[in-house]
């Protein structure tokens, strides 16, 4: 065996040496030592993405017979995964300090790092025996991440719906996988493909099976009607994690459902999975922001919010093309943006207060107005307003997908569109507790901690930026049209 | 791109957003409103001696200062900018009503700085808006000019303003769902086989292919959806609402350059790109443009609230423009124009006027008001002054336009434009009607109630905003002609000709 | 001609208007009057400068000597506003024989009230009235608008001025605003007129559709041809042609022509108040009396007729539209006139006679035909125009005298003040000699002009007219009987006889009375003919008018005034009950009349019952409830809906499985049936 | 001997079903993980199946089959522990009490 070839998993061995090293301080640094943990783990997983970052970017690479692929647009992709797993980790510096979580504070990095590297082997999978493992080594840390907060009951319940829900959901999509197994012979992407293409006509097995695939990642990316835990999940779990889970998970999920509908099934897609899709991003955006309307809870309201993007996000693998592949990375990049500065001002909030509930915002411009103003952006770029990156990231995945050019498609974004309204309606819920209302905030004016300041300016930064700055998007155009 | 002149509509605005961050103080606030506004007023009377200059000199290109610098290259998308006529008198518009409302918030109360922030941050849009000609920048600055309107209303506004500001950003922003689509599509469909595909307004317009079956799907969505923030019929209902609450320099400018937002793209895209399509089409909306057009004025008739009554005048005259621009031809497109202007600078006055009279009195309603001439009557004069061009007094700007309009209109000689234009015309009657009833109850008669005879009349500021208002009122309906002239070069026949207009 | 005299006719009460507009609050009241008079004062020499220069210099511009014709001539002409290469609005200034006979009355009229207001408008003390600069303002912005009127050298510059008329005669009517009554007069006024501007309107933009043009000059052309006026031959024949085949056809049985001058004339029913849109003069008569001399007496009310004047070559083209102009004419005064007989309001009582004198002109028109006396009844109207202007000011003025005097606008407050007023009451006497048509004052000749007219075209409007004009002899008799006869006026205690005016009062008074003396013998057939053909080519003086009597009509109009005359001298010289027993002898006549047919409760029914209870209410109401309810329904319907699927997320994490499951299999399933 | 793939491909879809049936039905969580069990076992047994009979050449769905075991026990140990945490504060494992975050 060539041994060289694990250079091809730079970033996954790189995750693997921030994790060993997070482990070890962890185990082995006195007490004294471990208050400045989170800033270890922190400084070396930015040393981590720089890294990534300056090494060269590969063009194209297969390993380990096939199963371990690597691309400019993977590195890419998980350099912007690695860019929001800095600012959540950044934002979560003071939580992971704080009193009741400082005992377990090193579990949290070790297990952020390890799903990370799951979603890495998903991204880069080519075969459905790594994928696997890379979603179940994604999911299963989840879990016990969710259950942090282990004496609180909110947490526990979060945690068991997740666990339950997500084995549940991996046995269907191994099912789904062992009738493709069945009739194609292969978990190679690249096999199963081309026995999918030679077969002709499509079956009906296939559409089942195609059916158990994407519930299971449908999954992870919370599209509905496979969403139901989401909602519970992300206003149980820590604040921390919940905005892992959003932006990250979701982040890998949508990438590397994209590459198995394209990659694996493309053969079939008029015929079964466009329409599929169809259904599910109509169900998804409609239903999310039908129950996103009615949240109190600012955590659960972010939940369907992001169940709601999700399926916007879809709206760039139905383009099945390029400038599809280039708007949903665009799309992801700025949603982590955008939702880990909404996320970042609950925690805020949360770490001074206590508060989560919409309610306790009303005339927070009067008490925080920076706090308030980060969290409007952030409104304001999910819900697309110009000139905020999530105007742009919204533009070009609609356009991506009318590319794709059938009267269905512009029926499908013009439900996106008026959907976009009913979200605006409820972003602008926030906007309007924080300024508008006229009552007196039941939040006092705080200091957030510096680490949570960094992370809003960089998120702001990014949110103000990411769209009018042109340069990410062309890059991301230009390198997914390589492929 | 910095040399493109053009650029600075967009400049200046962001440079006075960067100071209004950094103001401490009234004071230095309102300076900055003031130089940052009069700047563009002195820009934008620039570029029109400029682009008189220019055209005097031979100049025949639809578009004058053009320029493009490539953004979003893989989707060929530009910062495309270009004016002609249309675009530049809008720029004055504008630039006059964001200056004459500075002045009317001159006071504005809580929050002075964020106001202001708010306020330039809707005229960045207005600005970007008229000097784009590239559909994809053109969208852009159309929304950001939409957004900024919920926090002015929220925050600033009175009465029901939760209600009002959400309606009418939830309204608008839908009217921008389908335009969005109808751009994305405009993009798809415009480029002939073979060349790349181009949002540029102008490159669509010469390539002149969109594809008929596509131009009946596309032409609806984009006069809809710029439609609706030109309170167009049945799509006008935030207009009321949203006017009654907003405070009095965002009602200004929204009713004074937003609703021409709406005008202008219906022109510039709608009409511009797809004029088969409006030509086969133009009928379904002549309908609503001109049961707009009526409903308006007699829903006018009947409200108490001076604001709903000059919301539905509005209604009733943005219709009138959006109904000029569907007769297809150079007389009633240059009195759509001349009616933007119009109903802008007057539309402004009044509801600086009311706004005035608002903040003495604190009460809209015309029912427990009265004899406001005897108690302050330069705000009186002024507001007779707005009625009367409102009702379209020859001499003030209203009557310019709508005789153009109505010229323009009767061109068509079937029965069906005939009636239209008919009932079209009937609403100057009732436009009557409902200016002289508020003007009979609010000014004149005898004083309602006695607590308002301690009231002040207009302080220097209040007069400066409407005297100028009021000249430039004026100066349209004494000297319609160099405006007509302005406007008329993009009408021309042989701008349509290349268009492919008829 | 230089342009600079007409130029200043027009600037002059602009200027007028702006300075004391802007300015007046500066100055005091007595300096803008006497700017005002000043001013108008200037533009009075102007225009008669340029009028005698018109009619009298014998200029090859203005007259062709060999042909006795009268030629039209534009001084200036400028683009205003371009619509298309043809339509264009220019502002100009056309001189031909009816514009300078209206620039004379205009002016004449408007200095005689600027000079009689200065002491009309301040109380016994001598305080001014409040606004009293702005009096001024908007009278001088009247004068404006009215010249620039008769001086359009197109139609649309008409329409223009028409407007700008309106408004000053609105705001000079709701001149005292703090009274709710003058409030609602001058809306109605404004608003009656602006509906018939709509016709007018509306006819401009057919004629000139189909013509495309909007001038005079060309519009009238065709039928010019063979008279006199030098027309451009080319664009005589084209319009010709155009009438002939594309505005040929027809529309509801009238041609596009006959609608468009029906529609036109409609504009000038309005403003000169005939019926049915009369209803807003009467009421006009809230406005200080000045006003209702110059606007709604001589020179607004009369830009009807004007307008009718001025396209009259057109209107022959269409007999039938003069037919209609007629019938509406001769309706309107007779009802006037028999309105005029009950009122008791003095100024009512001379509105209703001004709105018959107005139908009187009209009638005049419409039966004026070229074969008749080189169209006679042409000349007639536009020689009653000038002469009932003169004295109709001057009945106005009388009674604005009066009015001062007494502190009330009805007859019963007044009686017998013959000894108390003597120099109003014989100019009043003048007055009313002169519209009864009593040789030789001026009304007699014109109307005697105008019957003629009338009785060559159609008997049975000369007789109706001839007992149109016998009520007016007893109308204003009666009226003249009531406030200085009838029974002697008693000084209450405490008060000061009534008595005549200051100078600035009386002096307008003297002067019009004198003119209305001698206005008759002008040789108006000379001066202002419909083609500019002079009637009497042998040349005319002051007797040419007394020698061209027709004296058969002559006599019978008189005697039928006589009569009137002495029936009202029988019935109210002296205190008697016959008036009493008149009334009740026809009690349903005299309610009617008294209350002008109720015509403006029929409006009052229209305007209020109909039009804003059931058209302005139901829209305002559809939509607040129908339109924005549907949106607000979308916003519910999301709202509800988003409560009915809140069940969906239960809680129970069996249920999400549930759910799960069924997604899966329902997206498996629905998918293998559509590929089957 | 000769027996059909079909006669396995049976039994394990009706394990499967059983599967689901008694993860939906069981209100203990116990034996929802039991039935997650059956599931992922028929989910093993088909992969050797079908490796077995249709691509006999080959050990992908045998080496997947060991995957999805050790996967499934990592599973279920993550699922008890969680599980416990619960009992320990609730002293019940009743699914459907569970029901505090919903709507």
């Amino acid at each position: 065996m060539d041994y060289s070839q694990f250079l091809a998993m730079k970033q996954e061995i790189g995750v693997l040496v921030v994790f060993l090293l997070v482990f070890l301080y962890d185990t082995f640094m006195p007490r004294k030592g471990q208050a400045v943990l989170p800033l270890v783990a922190t400084v070396l997983f930015a040393c981590f993405t720089a890294f990534c970052f300056v090494t060269p970017w590969p063009d194209s690479i297969d390993a380990f017979a096939g199963m371990y692929a690597s691309s400019t647009v993977i590195v890419a992709i998980k350099n912007i995964l690695n860019v929001g797993v800095l600012i959540v980790l950044i934002q979560s510096i003071k939580w992971a300090n704080s009193e009741t979580t400082a005992i377990r504070r090193g579990e949290f990095y070790e297990l952020l790092l390890v799903t990370l590297f799951g979603m890495y082997l998903m991204i880069s999978a080519r075969h459905f025996l790594l994928f696997v493992i890379g979603l179940e080594t994604a999911s299963l840390p989840l879990a016990a991440m969710v259950a942090f907060d282990k004496h609180r009951h909110e947490s526990r319940e979060a945690a068991i719906k997740y666990i339950l829900t997500a084995i549940f959901s991996s046995a269907i999509f191994m099912m789904g996988l062992s009738f493709v197994y069945g009739l194609t012979g292969s978990l190679y992407f690249t096999n199963i493909a081309m026995a999918i293409a030679a077969g002709g006509t499509v079956s009906s097995l296939l559409v089942l099976a195609l059916a158990f695939v994407i519930s299971g990642i449908g999954f992870k990316l919370s599209l509905v009607p496979f969403h139901l835990w989401t909602a519970d999940v992300y206003q149980g779990a820590p604040t921390s994690v919940t905005s892992y889970l959003s932006v990250i998970s979701k982040g890998a999920a949508a990438f590397a459902f994209m590459v198995i509908l394209t990659q694996v099934f493309g053969a079939v897609y008029s015929q079964a999975w466009e329409w599929m899709l169809y259904a599910l991003i109509i169900l998804t955006i409609t239903v999310g922001n039908l129950f996103a309307i009615r949240q109190k809870n600012l955590k659960r309201f972010l939940a369907f919010s992001s169940v709601s993007q999700a399926g916007y996000i879809m709206l760039g693998i139905m383009a099945d093309n390029a400038v599809g592949a280039a708007a949903l990375m665009f799309y992801i990049l700025v949603y982590i943006f955008s939702n880990l500065a909404a996320f970042g001002v609950v925690q805020a909030v949360e770490n001074a207060s206590g508060k989560v509930d919409m309610d306790s915002y009303k005339g927070l411009y009067k008490t925080n107005p920076r706090l308030s103003f980060a969290m409007m952006l952030a409104m304001f770029s999910l819900a697309g307003i110009p000139p905020f990156a999530g105007f742009f990231s919204k533009f070009f995945i609609f356009t991506s997908a009318i590319s794709q050019g059938s009267i269905a498609i512009y029926v499908l974004v013009l439900i996106a569109l008026i959907n976009t309204i009913v979200s605006l309606y409820y972003y602008l819920l926030v906007v309007k507790a924080m300024f508008i209302s006229d009552d007196d905030c039941v939040i006092p004016t705080f200091r957030s901690a510096g680490s949570e300041r960094l992370g809003l300016w960089i998120t702001v930064a990014g949110i103000v930026g990411l769209g009018i700055v042109s340069c990410f998007y062309n890059y991301l155009l230009d390198i997914t049209s390589i492929i | 791109m910095f040399s493109n002149i053009l650029i600075y509509f967009v400049v200046i605005p962001v440079v006075m957003l960067g100071a209004l961050a950094l103001c401490r103080g009234m004071k230095a606030i309102r300076a900055v409103a003031v130089t940052g506004s009069l700047a563009l007023l002195g820009l934008s009377i620039w570029v029109l001696c400029d682009y008189l200059e220019m055209r005097a000199a031979g100049n025949n290109a639809p578009m004058l200062f053009t320029g493009s610098w490539s953004w979003f290259a893989p989707l060929n998308i530009n910062l495309a900018v270009g004016v002609d006529g249309i675009s530049i008198a809008m720029l004055i518009l504008s630039s006059v009503i964001l200056l004459t409302g500075s002045f009317a918030s001159w006071k504005i109360n809580p929050l002075p700085k964020e106001f202001f922030l708010w306020l330039v941050l809707l005229s960045t849009g207005v600005f970007g808006f008229f000097i784009s000609i590239d559909l994809f920048t053109m969208f852009m600055f159309y929304e950001v000019a939409l957004i900024p309107m919920y926090l002015l209303i929220g925050v600033w506004g009175s009465g029901n303003k939760n209600y009002s500001a959400m309606k009418l950003t939830l309204m608008l922003m839908g009217g921008s769902a389908f335009l969005m689509l109808g751009l994305i599509g405009i993009y798809y469909h415009s480029a002939p086989e073979g060349t790349p595909l181009t949002w540029n307004i102008l490159e669509i317009a010469q390539n002149s292919s969109i594809d008929m079956g596509w131009q009946y799907f596309l032409f609806p969505m984009t006069f809809v959806g710029f439609g609706v923030l030109g309170a167009m019929f049945p799509f006008h209902t935030w207009s009321p609402d949203g006017h009654a609450s907003a405070p009095t320099a965002v009602s200004m400018l929204h009713a004074g350059v937003l609703m021409k937002l709406g005008g202008y793209g219906c022109f510039r895209v709608a009409i511009y790109l797809m004029p088969e399509a409006a030509a086969e089409l133009a009928w379904i909306f002549l309908i609503l443009t001109g049961i707009s057009v009526v409903y308006g004025a007699f829903s006018a008739c009947v409200q108490t609230d001076l604001k709903y009554i000059n919301a539905y005048s509005s209604v009733s005259h943005c219709g009138l423009v959006l109904f000029a621009i569907l007769m297809l031809n150079t007389t009633a497109m240059t009195g759509a124009v001349m009616q933007m202007l119009s109903h802008g600078l007057m539309t402004a006055l009044f509801f600086a006027l009311i706004g005035m009279i608002y903040g003495r009195t604190h009460t809209r309603d015309i029912t427990k008001m009265g004899g406001l001439m005897q108690i302050m009557p330069y705000l009186a004069v002024c507001y007779v002054i707005a009625g009367m061009a409102s009702l379209g007094l020859p001499g003030l700007s209203g009557f310019v336009a709508e005789m153009t309009i109505f010229v323009g209109s009767f061109e068509h000689a079937d029965m069906f434009h005939r009636v239209f234009t008919i009932v079209a015309c009937c609403s100057i009657v009732i436009t009557a009607v409902y200016i002289l009833r508020v003007v009979g109850k609010l000014l004149f008669g005898p004083v309602y109630d006695e607590h308002h005879r301690t009231l002040t009349d207009a302080e220097w500021w209040e007069r400066t905003s409407t005297i100028a208002l009021i000249v430039c009122v004026a100066a349209i309906g004494c000297f319609p002609n160099f405006f007509v002239d302005l406007i008329k070069f993009t009408f021309s026949p042989d701008i349509f000709a290349v268009l492919g207009m008829k | 001609m230089s342009i600079t005299l007409p130029l200043l006719i027009l600037v002059i009460p602009l200027f007028m208007f702006l300075l004391l507009g802007l300015a007046g609050n500066k100055m005091s009241p007595r300096l803008s009057g006497i700017l005002g008079c000043l001013g108008m004062g200037t533009t009075m020499v102007l225009a008669y400068i340029v009028s005698f220069t018109y009619f009298f210099s014998g200029n090859p511009d203005f007259v062709d000597a060999e042909a006795h014709t009268r030629l039209q001539w534009v001084v200036f002409n400028v683009d205003w506003l371009s619509f298309t290469d043809s339509l264009v609005i220019r502002l100009g200034f056309l001189l031909d024989p009816i514009a300078a006979l209206l620039l004379v009355v205009i002016t004449t009229i408007s200095f005689m009230v600027h000079l009689y207001s200065m002491g009309y408008m301040r109380d016994h003390h001598g305080v001014w009235e409040k606004g009293f600069q702005r009096f001024y303002a908007f009278l001088s912005l009247f004068s404006f608008s009215m010249l620039g009127l008769v001086v359009a050298t197109n139609i649309f510059q008409m329409y223009i001025f028409w407007e700008l008329v309106g408004a000053s005669s609105y705001l000079l009517i709701g001149f005292y605003y703090p009274k709710p009554s003058a409030v609602l007069a001058a809306k109605k006024a404004f608003i009656v007129t602006r509906f018939a501007d709509l016709g007018f309107l509306i006819g401009i933009l057919a004629l000139s559709y189909y013509t495309g043009t909007f001038n005079f000059m060309d519009l009238t052309s065709s039928q010019l041809v063979s008279g006199a006026y030098h027309v451009n031959l080319e664009t005589a024949e084209n319009i010709k042609n155009i009438f002939a085949t594309s505005a040929a056809p027809t529309f509801m049985g009238a041609s596009v022509l006959t609608w468009a001058l029906v529609l036109i004339f409609m504009g000038g029913m309005g403003k000169s108040a005939m019926m049915p849109l009369h209803i807003w003069l009467p009421d006009a008569m809230e406005g200080p009396t000045p006003v209702s001399a110059l606007i709604h007496a001589a020179t607004m009310v009369v830009a009807g007729v004007y307008l009718v004047a001025r396209l009259f070559p057109l209107y022959l083209m269409e007999e039938a539209s003069l037919e209609i102009i007629t019938v509406v004419g001769a309706i309107t005064a007779f009802y006037a006139a028999m309105v005029a007989c009950t009122q008791i309001d003095i100024k009512r009582v001379l509105a209703f006679s001004t709105i018959s004198q107005i139908a009187f002109m009209m009638v005049s028109l419409g039966v004026a035909r070229p074969e008749f006396h080189h169209g006679i009844g042409y000349m007639a109207s536009m020689f009653h125009l000038f002469t009932h202007a003169m004295f109709k000011a001057l009945l106005f003025l009388c009674a604005g005298a009066l009015i001062h005097a007494i502190g009330s606008n009805d007859y019963t407050d007044m009686h017998g003040l013959r000894k108390h007023m003597p120099v109003t009451h014989i100019t009043f006497l003048i007055g009313c000699l002169a519209i009864a048509g009593i040789i030789p004052f001026a009304g007699f000749f014109s109307k005697d002009e105008i019957l003629t007219a009338t009785m060559g075209h159609s008997t049975f409007w000369y007789i109706w007219m001839s007992a149109v004009a016998g009520l007016t002899a007893f109308y204003m008799f009666r009226l003249y009987y009531l406030i200085f006869w009838w029974k002697e006026h008693k000084v209450r205690e405490g008060h000061h006889a009534p008595h005549d005016q200051p100078w600035t009062m009386t002096l307008p008074l003297v002067i019009l009375a004198a003119i209305s003396c001698v206005a008759g013998f002008v040789p108006m057939g000379n001066l202002v003919t419909w083609n500019g053909h002079e009637m009497f080519p042998e040349g005319a003086s002051f007797i040419t008018n007394l020698k061209a009597l027709d004296w058969t009509v002559a006599s019978i109009s008189l005697a039928v005034a006589i009569i009137a005359i002495i029936l009202a001298t029988v019935m109210y010289r002296k205190e008697n009950p016959l008036p009493a027993k008149m009334k009740q002898a026809l009690p349903a006549l005299w309610d009617w009349c008294y209350h002008r047919f109720y015509w403006d409760e029929l409006y009052m029914f229209i305007t209020k019952s109909i039009i804003f209870q059931r058209v302005c209410k139901p829209i305002a109401w559809f939509d607040r409830h129908i339109i924005d309810g549907t949106m607000d329904g979308f916003a519910l319907v999301t709202n509800k809906l988003s409560y009915a699927i809140r069940g969906f997320q239960s809680g129970n994490t069996q249920t999400y499985v549930w759910w799960y499951l069924i997604g899966v299999l329902a997206l498996g399933g629905i998918t293998i049936l559509c590929l089957l | 001997m000769d027996i059909s793939m079909i006669y396995y491909l049976v039994p394990t879809l009706v394990m499967f079903c059983c599967g689901i049936y008694g993860f939906i039905t069981r209100k203990n969580m116990i034996a929802m993980l039991i039935s997650i069990e059956l599931m992922l076992n028929a989910v093993d047994i088909n992969f050797v199946i079908f490796n077995r009979y249709l691509f006999p050449g080959q050990l992908e769905g045998m080496m997947f089959t060991l995957f999805a075991i050790a996967i499934a026990a990592a599973e279920t140990a993550l699922a008890i522990a969680i599980i416990i945490n619960l009992f320990r504060a609730h002293k019940n494992i009743d699914v459907s009490d569970i029901t505090k975050m919903k709507f």
